[in-house]
C-alpha cells in the first residue's frame, strides 16, 4: 500500500530541500544592505502611496469559494459513478436514473445561482 | 520503493533526477517563451548570451541567486518565506503520477519510469493541484501589499472556478476508461480506433485509438480549463502587468520570484503531460502498441546497444522505453509549444468575462458533454 | 292478579301519588283538598293491595313467601343485589300496619293541613315516605332495606323541617338527619361485615346458613353490634334518641305516622328479620336488652315533667321503643314484634288525638294551658281515653297483652334477668304515672284555657281515623293472647303461630304461676301510680308545688331532660367545631397552603435559574453538549 | 522487520497531526491556524491512503484541504484579521470546567479506543475476574487477525448479487473490480437513497449561501426592484 | 494472539492506534470549540472534529472488512462541507454587521 505513497513523500522531501537550499543560498550569497524605509514600503509602481488603515476588500470573492465547495462535492460524487457506469449498464437503467435525478437537482442549483446573479462581477 | 536498501537508493535517485529534469526544463521554456513569440513577431529575442541565447537561462538563474534578500515591513515573516515553497510543491507533486514511459526490466529488476504509480492517479493530480491555491493566497496576503492581496484573491477565485470545469470534463473520460490509474488509460489507447456499437465491434483503421476521438468536447473543455488553471495568458489576469503590477508575487525578488515561475511552469508541464496521457495516448506510438515496438527492437536492437553486452530482452526493453520516452517528450513538447503559442495570440480576458466563461460556459458545456456520453453509452451501448 | 302486579301496585301507587303531587300540582296552590285526596287515594290503593297480599298468605295451602323480582340491580363479582320484593309473614304484618295506619293518617291530615300554604308539598312528601317505608320492609336483601332506610330518613328530615322558614324547626330537621346518618354509618359497617363474612346480603340465603353461637367478641358480634347501632339511630335509643323529641317540630300527623308508627320501628323490624343472626351473638343480645330497658326507664322519667303535649308523647314513644328492644334483646322477637304493632295503633291514636287537641286549641301545645277538654271535645277525649288505657297496660287492652308478654319473657327467658324485669316494671309504672298526668292536665280537672281561645271539636275527617284507631288499639291485642290466659278461654295464640315459621324465639321456661304473678304485679303497680297521678293532678295542685320546691334540684334536672342535649353539645359538637376551626387555621393555612406556595416558589426559582443557562452564548451551549456527552459516555462505560 | 513502513508513517504523521491540531487551536493568528488545519486534513488523507481507502483519501484532500480550507483562508484574509487580542477566553471558572470536561471526553474516548481491541494496549488492565470483555461487538471479524489484503469477497458479493439478482454476476464482478469500484457498487445499490438526499442537501446549501450573501449589506446586495 | 506476537504487538499499528488518534483529534476539536472566541476558529474546530470521526470510520471500515465505513465518510464529508459553507456565509454576515467575528455577536441570533 505504502509503496505507492512513499515515492510521493520522498519527492516532497526533495522539493523542500531544494527550495530551502535555494533560499538559503540567496540569503548567504546575496548582498546585505540596510533596508531603507522607502524600500520597505509596499511596492506601488514607484508612487509612495499613503497606507490608510483598513483596506476595504470586496467580499464577493467568498461567494465563489462557497459555490466552488458545493459544486466540487458534486464532481467528487460523479467520479465513483463514472467508474461503475459502464459495467452496471448491463444490469438495467437503474444506474442511469440515479444520476439523472442527482444531476437534475444540482443543475437546478447552478441554474438558480445563474438566475440569482450570484456570480455577477459588477 | 522496494525493500532492499539498493532499490530504495535507486528510486530516490530516480525521483531526484526526474525532479531536476522538470526544474531544468523551466528555464528552457522561458527561453522558448521569449524566442518563440519573438520569432512570431518578426523580432530576434535574447541571442546575446551563448548560441541563440541558450545560456541566457543559466545567467538568469545565477542572477536570481545573488539578489538581495529583502522582506517588506508589513509582511508576515514566516508565511512570506513559505509562500514560494507552497506554490512549487503542488506543481512538483502533480508530476509524480504521470507515466513517462514503459517500465524497464534489466538484470532482473523492473524499473518504472514514473515517480509513483498510483491506482488513483488522476484524482491524486487534481487533489494536489487544488492545494496550489494556498501558495498564491499565502503569497498575496503575506506580502502586506493590498494590490498583491487583490491579485491573489483574483487568481485563487479564477483557479477555483476552473477547477470544477476541469473536474467535470474529466468525468467523461473516466466513464470511458473506467479507471483512475494513468498507466491503464494509456494501455486502453493502444492500436486502432475501435469500440463496440450496439454490441458489434467497429474498427476504423485510419485513426489511432486515442481518447480525443472518443471525447472531443471533453478535450476542448479540459484544454481551456488547464489554461485557466495555470494562469496562462488568456487567463493571466492576476499578474496582468497593466493594473496589478505583478499580481500576488509583486513583493518577491530573487529566487523566491523564480520559484513562483517554476511553480507556474511546472504546473504547465504537468497539464501538457496530462493532456497527452488522457487524450493522445501518452507515451504510446499512434498505431503501434509497445509490444510490437519490443518485437522490433528484439530483432534489430542488438545493432545499437550490442556493445553493452546485456542480454537481448534487456536491451530490447531499454530501447522500447527510450522510444516511448521520446514519443512522450515529443507530444508534451508540442502541447507546451501550443501553450506558449496561444499566449502570444489571444488577448487577455476582462475579469468578469473570465469568471463568466468559467461558470456560465465551461461548466454547462461539461454537463452537456457528460449527458452526451451517458446517453451514447446507454443507447448505443458503446463500450470501449 | 299476579303477585308481581299486586306488589307493583302496592309499591308504585304512593310513588305515583308523590309524582303527581310533587310535579304536576303547583306548590303554592292552596287547594289542600285536591292534593289531599290524591295522596289518600294512593295510600288507600296501596293498603288494598297489601290487604289482598296478606289474605293470600293466610290460607292453609298459601305459599310461605310471595316474591316479585323486577330487575337485577347490582351484580359485581360476588356481590349480588337485585330489586326483588318479598312479602312473608313478618313483612306481611308490617305492610298492613304501614299502609293501614298510613291511609288513616293521610285522611286525618287532609283536615289538619286545611290552613297550610303548601299542602301539595306536604302530601307528596308523605307519599314518598310511604313508598320508602314499603321498600324498607319488602326488600329481599339488606341493601334494598338500606335504600328504604335512607329514604325514610330523608322523608323524616323533609317533613320535620316542613315549616323550614322557622329556623328552630329547620334546625330540628337537620339534627334528626345528622343523628340518623350517624346511625346509618353504623348500619353500613354492619352490612359490609356481613357481606365479608357470608359473601351474600340476601335474607333468604342468610337464613339458610347455620350460625355457630359466638360467645366471644368475634366478627359476627361486631356485625350485629353495628347493625344495632344503626337501629338505635333510627329507632331513637339511648345514645342517639335526642333527635326524636325535637322531631315534634313537624306537623302532628307526621309525628304520628313517622315518629310513632312506622319509621322508628324500622330498627326493631330489621333485628326481627335477622333474628337467626342475632341469636348467635349473645353479647349483642345482652347489650340490646340492657339499652332497651335503660331507655325505657330513662325516657319515662324525662316524660314525667314535660309540659308540651307532643314532647310527653315523644318521650313515651322512646320509652315504648325501649320496651320493644328489651323484648327483642331477651330473645322474645315475637313479643317485640307484637308490641310494635299494638304500639303503632295506640301511639298513632294518641298523637292524632293530641293533634286534634292542638287543632282545636288553635296551635296551643302547652299542657298547663289546657284542662277540662273532655266536655268540649268528647270524641277526641273518648278515643284518647282508649289510647291511655292501652298504653298503661289495663287488661283486655292491646297494650296489656304485648307489654306483659315482653315483661314475662324478660323474666323467664334464659337471656333475660330479674333486674331487667324489675326495670321493665318500673318503666311501666312511670309510663302509667305520666300518661295519667297527661290525661288529667288536658281532659280532666278545671279548664285553664284562657278566654280568647274557644275550643271546638275537630271535623269528621279527623275524628274518623281516631275512632278506627281506638277500636284497633282495643282489639289489636286479642290477636296474640298469651298462652296462660288463652287456654282458659281456649283462644289459640294466633300471633305466635303466625310468626313461628320465620322467627325462632329463645325458649322461655317458667311456670304459669310465675306468669300470673308477674302479670299481677305489673298491673297493680301501674294502677297505683295511675291513681296517684290522677289524685295529684286533679285534686291537689298545690301538693305538687310543695313536692317541687322540696326536690327542686332533682325536678330541674329531669325537666331539663338531664341536660343531655347540652352534654352532647359540649362533649361532641363544640369540640368538633373547635377542632375543625383549628384544622382550618393551623393545618390548612400553615401546612397545606404553605407547602403549595413553597412548591410554586421552588419551581419559579428553578425556572429563573435555568433561564440563566439559555443566554444565547453559543459556547455555553457547546459546553452543555459536551457535558451531556461525557455523562452518557461515563454511564455506558461504567455500566 | 518488525515495523513496516506503514507503522513508521503512522507514528510520524500521527505526531505531526496532533501537534498541528493543537496549534490550530492555540495559535494566535487565525490564518496560520487555517493553514495548519489544511495540513492536518492532508495528513488525514495520507492516513486514509494507508487504510486502503484510496478514493476517500483523494476526496478528502480535494474537498477538505482543497476547497473548504481555501474558503476559510480566503474569508480570513478578506477579514484581514491580524492578531487576536485574547484568543483564548480569560481564565475563569467556566474555562476550568470546560477544560476538565474536555479532559474527561478525551480520556473516555482514548480509553474506549484502546479497550476496543480487548487487550487495552496494556494501559487499561482488563480484570480477569469478571467475564472477559466480549470481542468488541462492533466488529464482525477478529481484530487481531492479520489484515487480509483483499477485502472480504463474500460480504460485498451478496450486495452485488442483491442488485443484479444473479449469483454468477456477483463472483465475476467481484474479482475484477478495484477498491474504488467496490465502493461505488455499494454506494449505488445500498445507499442510493442517501445519495439522492445529499443532492438535495447540496441544493439547499447553495440556495442558503446565495441568500445569505444577498442579505442586507452583502456585496451582492440586490436593492429592491433592480 | 497476544503472546505469540510478544512485545511489538504494541507497535504494530492496529485499529486501536487509529481510534486513539481520532479520539485525541476529536478532543482537540472540542477544546477549540469551547475555548476559542473567534467564530471562524470554532467552525474550523468543528471541521477538525468531523475529520477525527472520519478517521475512525475509515479505520473501522478497514479492520471490519466492510465498505459501509467509507461510504459514511462520504456523507460526513458532504455534510461538513455544506455546513462550513453556510456557517461561513453567516460568519461573513455577522462580520459585516459587527466588524468583528467574535462568537459573542452570534448571541443576537437567539430568538
Amino acid at each position: 500500500m505504502s509503496e505507492q505513497l512513499v515515492p510521493v513523500l520522498v519527492l516532497t522531501a526533495v522539493v523542500i530541500v531544494f527550495a530551502a537550499a535555494m533560499i538559503g543560498l540567496t540569503f548567504l550569497a546575496g548582498p546585505k544592505r540596510k533596508p531603507t524605509p522607502e524600500k520597505q514600503l509596499p511596492y506601488e509602481c514607484g508612487i509612495v502611496g499613503k497606507e490608510h488603515e483598513t483596506t476595504r476588500f470586496p467580499v464577493k470573492f467568498y461567494l465563489t469559494a462557497i459555490l466552488f465547495i458545493l459544486f466540487d462535492i458534486e464532481v467528487i460524487f460523479l467520479y465513483p459513478w463514472a467508474l461503475v457506469y459502464g459495467d452496471l449498464l448491463k444490469f438495467g437503467p437503474f444506474i442511469l436514473v440515479e444520476i439523472i435525478v442527482f444531476m437534475l437537482v444540482l443543475t437546478f442549483g447552478l441554474f438558480y445561482v445563474w438566475k440569482a446573479r450570484a456570480l455577477e462581477w459588477d | 520503493m522496494g525493500t532492499t536498501w539498493l532499490e530504495i537508493i535507486i528510486n530516490t535517485v530516480k525521483i531526484a533526477a526526474i525532479f531536476v529534469i522538470v526544474v531544468s526544463t523551466v528555464p528552457l521554456l522561458v527561453w522558448v517563451e521569449r524566442r518563440g513569440p519573438a520569432f512570431m513577431q518578426n523580432r530576434l529575442g535574447p541571442n546575446r548570451v551563448g548560441p541563440l541565447g541558450l545560456l541566457q537561462l543559466a545567467a538568469d538563474a545565477i542572477k536570481f541567486i545573488f539578489k538581495e534578500e529583502f522582506i517588506p515591513t508589513k509582511a508576515e515573516k514566516i508565511l512570506y518565506f513559505m509562500a514560494p515553497g507552497l506554490t512549487l510543491l503542488p506543481a512538483a507533486l502533480t508530476f509524480a503520477a504521470i507515466p513517462l514511459s514503459t517500465p524497464i526490466n534489466i538484470l532482473g529488476y523492473t524499473f518504472k519510469l514514473q515517480i509513483a504509480d498510483l491506482n488513483i492517479g488522476l484524482i491524486y493530480i487534481f487533489a494536489v493541484a487544488s492545494l496550489g491555491v494556498y501558495g498564491i493566497l499565502a503569497a498575496g496576503w503575506s506580502s502586506g501589499n493590498k494590490y498583491a492581496m487583490l491579485g491573489a484573491l483574483r487568481a485563487s477565485s479564477q483557479m477555483i472556478s476552473y477547477e470544477i470545469a476541469m473536474g467535470l470534463s474529466v468525468v467523461g473520460v473516466l466513464m470511458m476508461y473506467q479507471t483512475f490509474s494513468l498507466n491503464q488509460m494509456i494501455t486502453e489507447q493502444f492500436g486502432y480506433f475501435s469500440f463496440l456499437w450496439q454490441g458489434s465491434a467497429v474498427e476504423l483503421k485510419f485513426l489511432p485509438n486515442w481518447g480525443v476521438f472518443f471525447q472531443p468536447l471533453a478535450f476542448i473543455l479540459f484544454l481551456t480549463a488547464t489554461f485557466a488553471e495555470t494562469n496562462r495568458l488568456p487567463f493571466d489576469l492576476p499578474e496582468g502587468e497593466a493594473e496589478l503590477v505583478a499580481g500576488f508575487h509583486t513583493e518577491y525578488g530573487g529566487f523566491k520570484f523564480n520559484m513562483f515561475f517554476m511553480g507556474e511552469y511546472g504546473h504547465m508541464i504537468t497539464s501538457a503531460a496530462l493532456i497527452t496521457t488522457l487524450f493522445f495516448g501518452g507515451y504510446a506510438l499512434p498505431f503501434i502498441s509497445p509490444e510490437q515496438v519490443r518485437e522490433f527492437w528484439i530483432q534489430n536492437g542488438h545493432t545499437l546497444l550490442g556493445f553493452t553486452g546485456l542480454s537481448m530482452p534487456d536491451i530490447a526493453s531499454v530501447l522500447t522505453t527510450i522510444t516511448h520516452l521520446v514519443v512522450f517528450l515529443a507530444k508534451t513538447g508540442f502541447w507546451l509549444f501550443f501553450f506558449i503559442w496561444v499566449r502570444w495570440t489571444l488577448p487577455r480576458f476582462r475579469y468578469d468575462q473570465l469568471m463568466d466563461l468559467g461558470w456560465k460556459t465551461l461548466l454547462p458545456w461539461s454537463l452537456v458533454n457528460l449527458a452526451l456520453t451517458t446517453a451514447l453509452m446507454y443507447f448505443a451501448r458503446i463500450v470501449k | 292478579m299476579t303477585d308481581k302486579f299486586l306488589i307493583a301496585t302496592m309499591l308504585l301507587s304512593p310513588l305515583i301519588g308523590f309524582l303527581i303531587n310533587g310535579l304536576l300540582v303547583n306548590y303554592n296552590n292552596k287547594s289542600y283538598l285536591r292534593s289531599g285526596i290524591v295522596a289518600t287515594v294512593a295510600a288507600a290503593i296501596s293498603f288494598l293491595a297489601a290487604a289482598t297480599l296478606f289474605l293470600k298468605l293466610l290460607g292453609v295451602s298459601a305459599p310461605e313467601v310471595v316474591k316479585a323480582h323486577f330487575f337485577e340491580w347490582i351484580n359485581v363479582g360476588q356481590f349480588k343485589a337485585n330489586a326483588a320484593f318479598v312479602v312473608d309473614h313478618i313483612s306481611g304484618i308490617m305492610i298492613l300496619i304501614i299502609t293501614g295506619v298510613g291511609t288513616l293518617i293521610h285522611l286525618y291530615s287532609i283536615g289538619y293541613m286545611s290552613h297550610d300554604e303548601k299542602p301539595a308539598k306536604y302530601f307528596s312528601y308523605l307519599n314518598l315516605f310511604l313508598f320508602n317505608m314499603l321498600i324498607l320492609v319488602l326488600g329481599d336483601n339488606l341493601l334494598l332495606l338500606f335504600v328504604g332506610w335512607e329514604g325514610v330518613g330523608l322523608c323524616s328530615y323533609l317533613l320535620i323541617g316542613f315549616w323550614f322558614t322557622d329556623s328552630e324547626k329547620a334546625k330540628a330537621g337537620m339534627k334528626a338527619f345528622v343523628v340518623n346518618r350517624i346511625g346509618d354509618a353504623g348500619f353500613i359497617l354492619g352490612l359490609f361485615l356481613i357481606f365479608i363474612l357470608f359473601k351474600t346480603v340476601e335474607f333468604e340465603e342468610l337464613a339458610k346458613l347455620t350460625y355457630a353461637p359466638e360467645l366471644g367478641w368475634g366478627l359476627l358480634t361486631f356485625a350485629t353490634m353495628f347493625l344495632f347501632i344503626g337501629a338505635t339511630g333510627k329507632s331513637a335509643q339511648i345514645p342517639l334518641y335526642v333527635w326524636l323529641p325535637d322531631a315534634m317540630a313537624g306537623p302532628t300527623p307526621v309525628s304520628a305516622l313517622i315518629h310513632a308508627a312506622t319509621m322508628v320501628t324500622a330498627g326493631v323490624y330489621m333485628i326481627v328479620r335477622l333474628n337467626f343472626m342475632f341469636m348467635a351473638t349473645p353479647n349483642t343480645m345482652m347489650l340490646i336488652a340492657t339499652i332497651g330497658a335503660l331507655t325505657a326507664v330513662f325516657a319515662a322519667s324525662i316524660g314525667l315533667f314535660q309540659n308540651d303535649i307532643k314532647k310527653i308523647l315523644a318521650y313515651s314513644t322512646v320509652s315504648q321503643l325501649g320496651y320493644m328492644f328489651l323484648g327483642v334483646g331477651v330473645g322474645a322477637f315475637k313479643a317485640g314484634m307484637f308490641h310494635l304493632m299494638t304500639h303503632a295503633f295506640f301511639k298513632a291514636l294518641m298523637f292524632l288525638g293530641a293533634g286534634s287537641v292542638i287543632h282545636g286549641m288553635h296551635e296551643e301545645q302547652d299542657v298547663r294551658k289546657m284542662g277540662g277538654l273532655s266536655k268540649k271535645m268528647p270524641i277526641t277525649y273518648l278515643t284518647f281515653l282508649f289510647g291511655w288505657l292501652a298504653i298503661i297496660g289495663t287488661p283486655l287492652f292491646s297494650g296489656f297483652f304485648s307489654k306483659d308478654e315482653i315483661l314475662w319473657k324478660t323474666f323467664a327467658s334464659p337471656m333475660g334477668s330479674k333486674f331487667l324485669w324489675f326495670l321493665g316494671v318500673l318503666g311501666a309504672a312511670l309510663t302509667a304515672f305520666y300518661m295519667t298526668r297527661l290525661m288529667a292536665l288536658t281532659f280532666w280537672g278545671k279548664s285553664r284555657v284562657d278566654k280568647s281561645v274557644h275550643v271546638h271539636e275537630s271535623p269528621i275527617v279527623m275524628t274518623l281515623p281516631l275512632v278506627i284507631l281506638a277500636v284497633l288499639s282495643l282489639i289489636g291485642g286479642w290477636v296474640g293472647i298469651p298462652e296462660v290466659i288463652g287456654h282458659i278461654f281456649s283462644i289459640p295464640n294466633g300471633w305466635e303461630h303466625w310468626l313461628s315459621k320465620q322467627v325462632v324465639d329463645a325458649a322461655a321456661h317458667g311456670s304459669h304461676l310465675e306468669e300470673w304473678l308477674t302479670m299481677a304485679t305489673s298491673v297493680i303497680l301501674a294502677g297505683c301510680s295511675a291513681y296517684c297521678a290522677y289524685f295529684i293532678y286533679t285534686k291537689k295542685a298545690d301538693a305538687l308545688e310543695k313536692l317541687k320546691n322540696q326536690y327542686g334540684k332533682i325536678y330541674n334536672i329531669i325537666s331539663n331532660k338531664y341536660y343531655i342535649d347540652e352534654l352532647y353539645q359540649k362533649t361532641i359538637v363544640v369540640p368538633l367545631v373547635l377542632l375543625s376551626k383549628w384544622f382550618w387555621s393551623f393545618v390548612d393555612v400553615k401546612i397545606v397552603d404553605r407547602t403549595t406556595y413553597l412548591l410554586a416558589d421552588i419551581v419559579r426559582g428553578a425556572g429563573s435559574s435555568l433561564r440563566l443557562m439559555v443566554n444565547g452564548n453559543v459556547q455555553q451551549y457547546a459546553l452543555y453538549i459536551v457535558a451531556g456527552m461525557v455523562a452518557v459516555l461515563v454511564v455506558i462505560l461504567t455500566r | 522487520m518488525e515495523l513496516t513502513a506503514a507503522d513508521i508513517l503512522f507514528y510520524l504523521f500521527g505526531f505531526v497531526s496532533v501537534v498541528s491540531a493543537l496549534m490550530v487551536v492555540f495559535v494566535s493568528n487565525p490564518i496560520y491556524s487555517a493553514l495548519l488545519l489544511a495540513v492536518v486534513m492532508s495528513i488525514l488523507g495520507i492516513f486514509f491512503f494507508n487504510l486502503e481507502a484510496h478514493f476517500i483519501a483523494a476526496a478528502q484532500v480535494v474537498v477538505y484541504a482543497g476547497a473548504v480550507m481555501v474558503l476559510f483562508v480566503m474569508v480570513m484574509m478578506l477579514f484581514d484579521l491580524k492578531r487576536e487580542k485574547e484568543e483564548v477566553a480569560r481564565f475563569s471558572i467556566l474555562t476550568v470546567l470546560k477544560i476538565i470536561s474536555v479532559g474527561v471526553v478525551c480520556g473516555v474516548l482514548v480509553g474506549a479506543g484502546a479497550m476496543i481491541t480487548g487487550d487495552g494496549m496494556g494501559f487499561i488492565k482488563v480484570s480477569t475476574t469478571e467475564a472477559p470483555p466480549p470481542p468488541s461487538m462492533l466488529l464482525k471479524s477478529d481484530i487481531n487477525a492479520p489484515t487480509k489484503q483483499t477485502t472480504n469477497p463474500e460480504e460485498l458479493k451478496d450486495e452485488v448479487v442483491e442488485i443484479t439478482q444473479n449469483p454468477q454476476a456477483g463472483v465475476e464482478i467481484f474479482t475484477k473490480y478495484t477498491d474504488t469500484q467496490k465502493l461505488s457498487l455499494k454506494l449505488f445499490s445500498k445507499y442510493i437513497f442517501i445519495f439522492e438526499l445529499l443532492s438535495v442537501l447540496l441544493l439547499v446549501a447553495i440556495v442558503g449561501a446565495v441568500a445569505l450573501a444577498r442579505s442586507k449589506g452583502g456585496t451582492h446586495h440586490v436593492t429592491r426592484g433592480s | 494472539m497476544q503472546d505469540q506476537k510478544g512485545a511489538h504487538t504494541m507497535l504494530h499499528v492496529g485499529l486501536n492506534h487509529y481510534l486513539v488518534l481520532s479520539g485525541v483529534l476529536f478532543s482537540i476539536g472540542v477544546l477549540g470549540v469551547l475555548l476559542r472566541k473567534n467564530a471562524l476558529i470554532i467552525l474550523m474546530s468543528i471541521e477538525l472534529m468531523l475529520n477525527a470521526v472520519n478517521l475512525s470510520f475509515v479505520a473501522f471500515s478497514k479492520y471490519a472488512q466492510n465498505m459501509d465505513g467509507q461510504i459514511m465518510v462520504f456523507f460526513v464529508m458532504t455534510i461538513a462541507a455544506a455546513e462550513a459553507a453556510v456557517g461561513l456565509a453567516i460568519a461573513v454576515a455577522v462580520f459585516k454587521r459587527f466588524k468583528e467575528v467574535n462568537i459573542a455577536h452570534f448571541e443576537n441570533l437567539k430568538g
